[in-house]
């Protein structure tokens, strides 16, 4: 009972630590990108200064829009929350729901959510929205197979199919496999930059609507809807960014608050990263993603086999 | 040599002749006699004593085949008012050298079956299947409907020389039905190229199947 | 058992009632409808029966055809295709009885009720037949009422076509069923089931009927490239037709495929990877021509296909989990595609109907020129998206715990380490993972053409609005099933468990223990599913609370600095399937004409495209013409000319006795 | 004596029609002559009626089988002709050359209808070779002045084509006959049937074979076996379709009784594999010629023409099959007659109100003319073989036999040709069917829809239900030919 209770505190603790430290790595990212280019940037707790505000303002819509436009930042917000509810968020404690195979579900939360953001930009008619729609559509679909890969690629090496298990038992044996490794965290941190709209795939911050994906959908929010949208992509970034780092990082000391530093830590570095890939590199054709992500999805793939083949 | 024998190579004659000639009552003329020397056949080629129904029999083939079709047959010619040659899709001469062909293997073939039971003469059942070929080798290879009419009076003829060599004995009732027959498909033939001559201006049954081929 | 007949009886006098009842289409809709809930009512308590017990009924009469005995059973299999069978049609004549009524069609519509009455009649029939013969009966029943209700618009060319396209593969797959059933009764002298013996794996029999079955069944099921009869006539016959064709009658063809498998001993690798090779070829390629589409009913014709093709890798990773030893793959693969299939009946007819909806009221069906219909035609907008959602799986509707299972499957597949289904299963997580992003991204088109954004064209917005409830009850009906059933949870497991018994030839005990991994992920699901549902009521209400929420201004959609948007410029159903046609260019072959700017004064031009079937395109017209060809060339041998004709009697007779005589 | 009658009845009432002057006697002579035949027919499955004429003519299974078809396919076509003949303009114009055209008098007409029917059972219950070839032969002549009704330069040259080409192949057939006879000099009286059953086993099998292949290429003429034949499709189209439907369902059948009493004797006296192989090749051989013509076929009555071909390519099939194939073969003959003739009746109806045999000129039947339409659609299906329909059976057990039995080649190519068939046939035939309405729906008269509906209906009843007597002499005509 007392292992019950201490699993669901360090679960909840690590949910309220994702929700809450989410919005910072964008800041990070932020600044990271900002120092690269000689600039002061903006503070690291921007989105949350972002946030308060636009909660507080006044809503824009267009007269074209239905009722799946008011309801997308909900549903993308709720889906990202579940989401998180999901992963062990600080890595040194199981998450609050765990299952075999819940990394499918992973997944398809964000699939709902998107499904919910295209028909929302699709529900304003305006073209340049549609037009972000049809390419974020394609970079999904070829995501998703890359990222499940990847996945399934941890869980055969971990003999585990849950998220929590799979986190577990690679810090029971870290680094048994440098290889296999390795090849899965490339592709994750290339699915995360798809998923999360940064540089190579998109560019958060581009003034053209004709060359954006993600941002250009959400051209036509404001106020609270907007906040919604920006926590829910902050939220997603935490989550993508807790696989990568449980991946790459399994480093346990059994310590709760010692290994919950440590992770918390290497998410930061990985906005970081993130900050310095976008600094360092230019976007890539639109032609050239879908290549990337086949590829991303052939190194899983290698790693699998790998795997497979170990024995 | 014996009866049988001349006989079969007279028929074999007239079955050349019938492929060389060029004139249409010339044609009608030589299966008149054919007809007749056919009539005569089951007379001199019968196991058992001449009975009353093998003289009738005789007499009534007789009457069909030596006067009947032939009267039959010139009728026609004139009240058609065709042109009174063959006009053949293969020349007189290649008939003949084909028809000569077909005999000497008519010839090789009857030498290298076996037959359970006596039979007539070896000519017989060669000169047989040498009238049949020569009666299918006019239909297919003249083009008037007359010419076709006389070649299957030729191959009914050959048939009739098959039994014959065989010594087969039918049934009165059977052979009357046969004659019967047959005569009626040469009189409905024959009925029928009048209605050809008036609906095409023609008895040229080759042109036939390019009107059909139009509707 | 008997009442099981009489309900079978009572739908045919039912179906027959519409034949006379002239033009009062009401009377002739509602005489089929009672029979189809008769049916229901009567073979209730033994479905019911038999698939919570796992028990099974047979009861069979003589019939003086030879081998033929009117034979009929109940067994789990049967009862967990025929009760969604049952209810469906019902709700799809339900609809159609609507749907008809506004139709002054020439002929009435009596005899297109006759002929629905009969296909629920055929398809029924056969998920209860006992007998090979009673089987084909029943399955060129469905074939041909089918038929008849596809080209009911016959006056229309298109409407021919695939009417011939049709009921010419439809026989063509009932020949390889035949030889199915041929195959199976060689030894037995009958065509009972019950007397076929179960064919030793590995033997040519076995080979041969599973090739055959894959055939005869898959071509009614719509495996790729066997689907083509699926885009041409689901488009052309009326919505509630084909609601029950694309969403009932081609489970029947895997129910075949299925109930074969029954006679089959233990499946060779081969068998295993051949149906995930099958599936993983027409899930893809289904959905990636789906998504090519811009006719809303071609488009869910192809993304049929590539259901089925989902299903068939749920069944094709059940048959290596039973190759490799492994029950609990091969259960829960199994169950997911049972599970699929069942989910897909109930999306596949609430899109068709939806789509109908649309059709009827604005009498368009291109995607181009619809847009906007959400504010005119609410309810039926919310249904097409649940439709959407659950038809992409996204949770919490049904589409997702059907995958699920199927994925749950794969993963202990891969975590075996038996190299063979640890493969196969990693080509099943890439396939579902490339139809699950590839379906979001074509339903979402398909949502968002017809729903969202303004009217594309001007003569489809006037006058629309939702239809009468005879038409969305169905509707709703379906969407609440989708959602109930996604949220669910482990209770769906009691349900699928007899039905996987009897495939995969497992003792019930065993697969309640197979399908144990699956009970807490199931639970879970719901319960997240249903804990994202309040969040979002929590996060909706909260968003209500900010204090200046009251605050709405209404505006123009932002335009990007152009001064005069209109709703012609929205992008279109074939610029937003650009990209995944570009980048798929070598199998989709879309096919455009360019408007032609390089004059130096351009004049009024257009643009368009579309995605013929490449199987159509390059495989089957090609042959069609083909033969034709050579029947044109042999053809001439019959030339009219008689001299020619008796030359042929005389070479027969010389060929044939020369034969004769040098042998 | 009822033997005697069922020649006579027909025989007379034909040369009475031909003296009869007034019209409405003469159309009831033909009808009570062939409700009279009818009934006679019926009476021999309650009894078997005792041979006559030296045992010359008796009734068989086979021959009873084949005589009942005929019979009913005539009370069809008679109650048909009825309607046929009233409607029938006495001078028409020809609808691509423009010309007129008279028909030939109706009592020579109905004349040579009942002489067809009085030949017809002549056939079915000879039992001995020579009158057989008789009778076939008498069929040939009786039925030349039917094909010629309507006098029109095309309908003439397809009667030269039939008479020709029919007399000589049967004329080859009497060369088997006499083949036949050497072959079984042996034995005495050796053209009846019977004697030569009993005492087969002193038969010569070279010239038996000999003799079989000249009946086969003699009778297989008329029958219609590819590639003999060549007479059937301008026949079949230039006839009225009342006639059309009388030699497909019932003439076609007679011919290939022909070939059946031979193969029996082959069967036997144990030399059947030489037969029964020609048997199944020229099965196959005329399924795929006809597949090739119908895929080419403009004109929807040859079209019907070059499916009898098929369909007589399976009746030999399966009779060379053997074993259950015999019991399917016969069944298909019964259910190919009936079709047919549905089918052939419809496709008069479509001519009377179209005006034409071409069929893309043909649009919208269900809509003009419903009934027909209906019956022409149904047709379709039942001659393909869908079920509930008669032929679905036979062929279902025609492939079953030839698989159970390890012909998979045979299998495979029958099943094939079927499928393309199929599709060459409801290409054509749906597309008259359906379509665009063109012009007012029409009234049809009753006579000309009753007789093939009835048709229709009994294939269809036959589809899902084999009588007890019909299915016991089935089985013993299966026995006939060496079935278990």
């Amino acid at each position: 009972m007392n292992d019950f209770g201490t699993f669901l505190f360090r679960a909840h603790a690590g949910f309220l630590a994702a929700l809450i430290l989410a919005p910072l790595i964008p800041g990070v990212i932020n600044r990271t990108k900002a120092v690269f280019a000689g600039r002061q940037g903006p503070p690291l707790l921007q989105l949350y200064y972002d946030l308060f505000k636009l909660l507080r303002k006044g809503t824009v819509y267009s007269r074209t829009t239905s009722w799946v436009f008011r309801a997308a930042p909900v549903v993308t917000l709720s889906a990202c929350i579940g989401v998180l509810m999901l992963i062990p968020c600080t890595g040194a404690s199981p998450a609050l729901i765990s299952f075999q195979g819940d990394i499918i579900l992973f997944a398809y939360f964000f699939g709902i959510a998107r499904f919910f953001t295209v028909s929302a930009a699709l529900d304003t008619g305006s073209s340049f929205e549609g037009m972000g729609a049809s390419r974020e559509v394609l970079y999904a679909a070829l995501a998703e197979p890359a990222f499940l890969l990847s996945l399934s690629a941890l869980a055969c090496l971990n003999s585990k199919i849950s998220l929590s298990g799979i986190f577990i038992a690679s810090t029971e044996h870290p680094f048994a496999n440098i290889a296999v490794i390795a090849l899965v965290a490339v592709t994750l941190v290339i699915v995360l930059l798809t998923e999360n709209c940064r540089v190579p795939a998109d560019d958060p911050n581009t003034h053209l609507e004709l060359t954006m994906i993600h941002e250009v959908m959400v051209l036509d929010y404001s106020g609270p809807d907007f906040a919604y949208i920006l926590y829910a992509s902050a939220l997603k970034l935490w989550a993508f960014a807790s696989i990568v780092v449980a991946v790459a990082l399994p480093l346990r000391t059994g310590s709760f608050i010692t290994d919950s530093l440590i992770f918390i830590f290497g998410i930061l570095a990985g906005a970081v990263v993130v900050g310095i890939i976008e600094s360092t590199m230019a976007r890539f054709r639109l032609d050239k993603i879908p290549k990337l992500l086949i590829a991303a999805a052939a190194l899983s793939a290698t790693a699998l086999l790998l795997t497979l083949t170990r024995g | 040599m014996n009866l049988p024998d001349s006989i079969m190579i007279f028929l074999i004659l007239t079955n050349l002749s019938l492929l060389a000639s060029s004139r249409l009552n010339a044609c009608i003329k030589t299966v008149a006699i054919q007809g007749i020397i056919v009539g005569f056949l089951p007379l001199i080629a019968t196991k058992c004593p001449l009975t009353i129904y093998s003289y009738l029999l005789a007499i009534l083939i007789i009457t069909v085949k030596g006067i009947l079709f032939p009267y039959l047959l010139r009728y026609t010619l004139r009240s058609v008012d065709v042109r009174r040659e063959i006009e053949p899709f293969i020349g007189y001469g290649a008939s003949i050298i084909i028809g000569v062909i077909a005999l000497i293997m008519s010839f090789w073939l009857c030498r290298h079956i076996t037959f359970p039971e006596p039979i007539l003469s070896y000519t017989a059942p060669a000169a047989a299947f040498f009238t049949i070929f020569c009666g299918l080798f006019l239909i297919v290879s003249r083009v008037k409907a007359l010419t076709q009419v006389i070649g299957y009076v030729v191959f009914e003829n050959g048939i009739y020389m098959f039994g014959s060599a065989m010594l087969i004995e039918q049934s009165f009732l059977v052979e009357l039905g046969i004659i019967l027959d047959v005569f009626v498909v040469v009189f409905i033939m024959g009925i029928m190229m009048f209605h050809i001559s008036r609906a095409f201006d023609h008895i040229d049954t080759n042109k036939l199947g390019e009107s059909e081929k139009k509707g | 058992m008997k009442l099981l007949i009489a309900g079978f009886a009572l739908l045919l006098v039912c179906s027959f009632i519409p034949l006379f009842t002239g033009r009062n289409t009401k009377t002739a809709a509602l005489s089929v409808i009672a029979g189809i809930f008769s049916l229901l009512l009567l073979s209730l308590n033994p479905c019911i029966e038999s698939l919570f017990t796992g028990g099974t009924f047979e009861i069979s009469y003589r019939m003086s055809i030879p081998f033929a005995n009117f034979a009929i059973g109940m067994d789990p299999l049967s009862a967990f295709f025929l009760l969604p069978l049952l209810v469906l049609s019902g709700l799809c004549a339900i609809y159609g009885m609507a749907y008809m009524d506004g139709n002054k069609h020439v002929y009435g519509s009596g005899r297109s009720w006759f002929f629905f009455g009969m296909l629920v009649l055929g398809m029924s029939l056969a998920t209860v037949a006992r007998n090979g013969l009673l089987f084909i009966i029943a399955w060129e029943l469905m074939a041909l009422s089918s038929f008849f209700l596809v080209t009911f618009d016959h006056h229309r060319k298109e409407v021919r076509k695939a009417g011939w396209i049709y009921i010419v593969s439809a026989h063509f797959c009932t020949a390889f069923v035949f030889l199915v059933f041929v195959i199976l009764g060689r030894n037995s002298g009958s065509l009972d089931f019950e007397s076929f013996q179960v064919l030793k794996s590995g033997t040519a029999a076995s080979t041969a009927v599973f090739i055959a079955a894959l055939i005869g069944f898959g071509s009614k099921a719509g495996f790729i490239p066997l689907h083509i009869w699926l885009p041409e006539a689901h488009p052309v016959a009326p919505s509630h037709v084909s609601s029950l064709m694309s969403g009932i009658m081609i489970k029947i063809g895997l129910y075949g495929f299925l109930r074969t498998l029954t006679f089959l001993g233990d499946p060779p690798l081969w068998w295993g990877v051949t149906l995930i090779v099958i599936g993983a070829s027409s899930g893809i390629l289904g959905i990636m021509f789906a998504h090519a589409q811009h006719d809303i009913k071609r488009l869910l014709a192809y993304s049929s296909v590539e259901n089925i093709g989902i299903a068939t890798l749920g069944i094709g990773i059940g048959l290596l989990g039973i190759t490799c030893n492994e029950p609990v793959v091969a259960i829960l693969g199994f169950a997911g595609g049972l599970l699929h299939i069942v989910n897909h009946c109930i999306f596949k007819v609430l899109l068709f109907l939806c789509a109908g909806a649309v059709i009827h009221e604005t009498g368009e069906g291109r995607l181009d020129r619809l847009g906007g219909l959400m504010k005119k035609m609410p309810r039926t907008g919310i249904c097409f998206a649940i439709g959407s959602a659950a038809i992409s799986g996204l949770p919490p509707f049904n589409g997702f715990i059907g995958e699920f299972l199927i994925f749950l499957a794969a993963l202990f597949g891969i975590t075996t380490m038996i190299l063979p289904l640890s493969l196969c299963a990693i080509a099943v997580i890439i396939t579902i993972g490339l139809i699950g992003g590839l379906a979001t991204a074509c339903f979402s088109k398909a949502f968002g053409m017809i729903f969202l954004g303004e009217p594309r064209s001007e003569n489809t917005a006037v006058h629309v609005e939702d239809p009468g409830y005879a038409m969305t009850v169905p509707m709703i009906l379906l969407s609440v099933f989708c959602l109930m059933i996604g949220l669910s949870g482990s209770s769906l497991l009691i349900l699928l468990c007899a039905p996987v018994s009897v495939i995969s030839g497992l003792s019930l005990e065993a697969c309640a223990a197979g399908l144990k991994p699956a009970s807490y992920p199931l639970t879970a699901i719901a319960m997240l599913s249903s804990l994202m549902i309040i969040l979002g009521v929590f996060l909706y209400t909260l968003r209500r609370t900010m204090p200046r929420s009251h605050l709405e201004t209404k505006v123009p959609t932002w335009d990007c600095g152009y001064a005069r948007p209109n709703a012609r410029m929205q992008y279109s159903s074939s610029s937003f399937s650009q990209p995944i046609t570009q980048l798929f260019a070598f199998f989709l072959r879309t096919k455009s004409k360019n408007p032609d700017t390089a004059a130096a004064f351009p004049g009024k031009n257009s643009f368009s495209s579309e995605t013929p079937d490449f199987w159509q395109e390059y495989l089957f017209r090609p042959s069609v013409i083909l033969i034709n060809q050579i029947s044109a060339f042999i053809g001439k041998a019959d030339n009219g000319r008689i001299h020619v004709y008796i030359l042929y009697i005389i070479v027969t007779v010389l060929i044939l006795l020369g034969f004769h005589f040098f042998k | 004596m009822i033997l005697a009658l069922l020649i006579l009845v027909p025989a007379v009432g034909g040369v009475a029609a031909f003296f009869i002057s007034q019209v409405f006697l003469r159309r009831t002579l033909l009808i009570s002559t062939t409700v009279v035949h009818a009934a006679l027919t019926a009476s021999c499955w309650m009894q078997r009626p005792d041979p006559i004429l030296y045992k010359w003519l008796a009734l068989d299974p086979v021959g009873l089988l084949f005589l009942s078809v005929s019979s009913l396919l005539f009370i069809a076509a008679s109650i048909y002709a009825i309607g046929y003949l009233r409607n029938e303009p006495k001078e028409q114009q020809d609808s691509d050359e423009g010309f007129f055209f008279t028909n030939t008098p109706e009592n020579i007409f109905i004349a040579c209808l009942q002489l067809f029917l009085a030949t017809m059972s002549l056939v079915c219950a000879s039992q001995h070779f020579g009158m057989l070839w008789v009778a076939i032969e008498a069929t040939t002549l009786a039925s030349a002045p039917l094909i010629y009704f309507h006098r029109h330069h095309r309908s003439l040259e397809a009667t030269w084509k039939y008479v020709l080409i029919c007399s000589i192949g049967i004329g080859l057939a009497l060369l088997g006959t006499l083949m036949l006879t050497v072959s079984a000099s042996k034995i005495e009286d050796n053209l009846m049937l019977p004697k030569l059953l009993e005492n087969c086993q002193l038969v010569n099998p070279a010239w038996l074979d000999a003799a079989f292949i000249l009946f086969l290429v003699g009778y297989g003429t008329k029958m219609g076996l590819a590639p003999l034949h060549t007479w059937l499709p301008a026949a079949h189209g230039e006839s009225p379709s009342l006639v059309s439907a009388l030699l497909s369902g019932a003439l076609l059948n007679c011919s290939f009784l022909g070939i059946l009493r031979l193969h029996q004797v082959c069967v036997y006296s144990g030399h059947s594999g030489f037969s029964a192989k020609l048997l199944v090749f020229f099965g196959l051989f005329s399924m795929a010629v006809a597949a090739v013509f119908i895929i080419a076929q403009k004109d929807f009555k040859r079209m019907l023409a070059y499916s009898s071909v098929e369909h007589m390519g399976i009746l030999s099939l399966g009779i060379g099959l053997g074993g259950t194939a015999v019991f399917a073969s016969m069944y298909h003959l019964i259910n190919h007659s009936l079709t047919k003739g549905m089918l052939f009746l419809a496709a008069g109806n479509i001519i009377a109100f179209y005006k034409t045999r071409t069929s893309s000129d043909v649009k919208g039947i269900l809509h003009r003319i419903p009934a027909t339409g209906v019956l022409w659609t149904a047709g379709l299906f039942a001659i393909a073989g869908f079920p509930p329909f008669g032929l679905f059976v036979s062929e279902f057990m025609i492939f079953k036999n030839a698989f159970d039995n390890g012909h998979f080649l045979i299998c495979s190519i029958f099943l094939g040709l079927l499928a393309i068939i199929f599709a060459g046939m409801a290409y054509t035939m749906l597309n008259m069917a359906q379509g665009e309405p063109s012009g007012k729906v029409e009234k049809e008269s009753k006579l000309s829809i009753l007789p093939p509906a009835c048709l229709g209906l009994l294939t269809l009843v036959l589809g899902l239900y084999i009588p007890d007597f019909l299915l016991e002499t089935l089985n013993q005509i299966s026995v006939l030919f060496g079935a278990l």
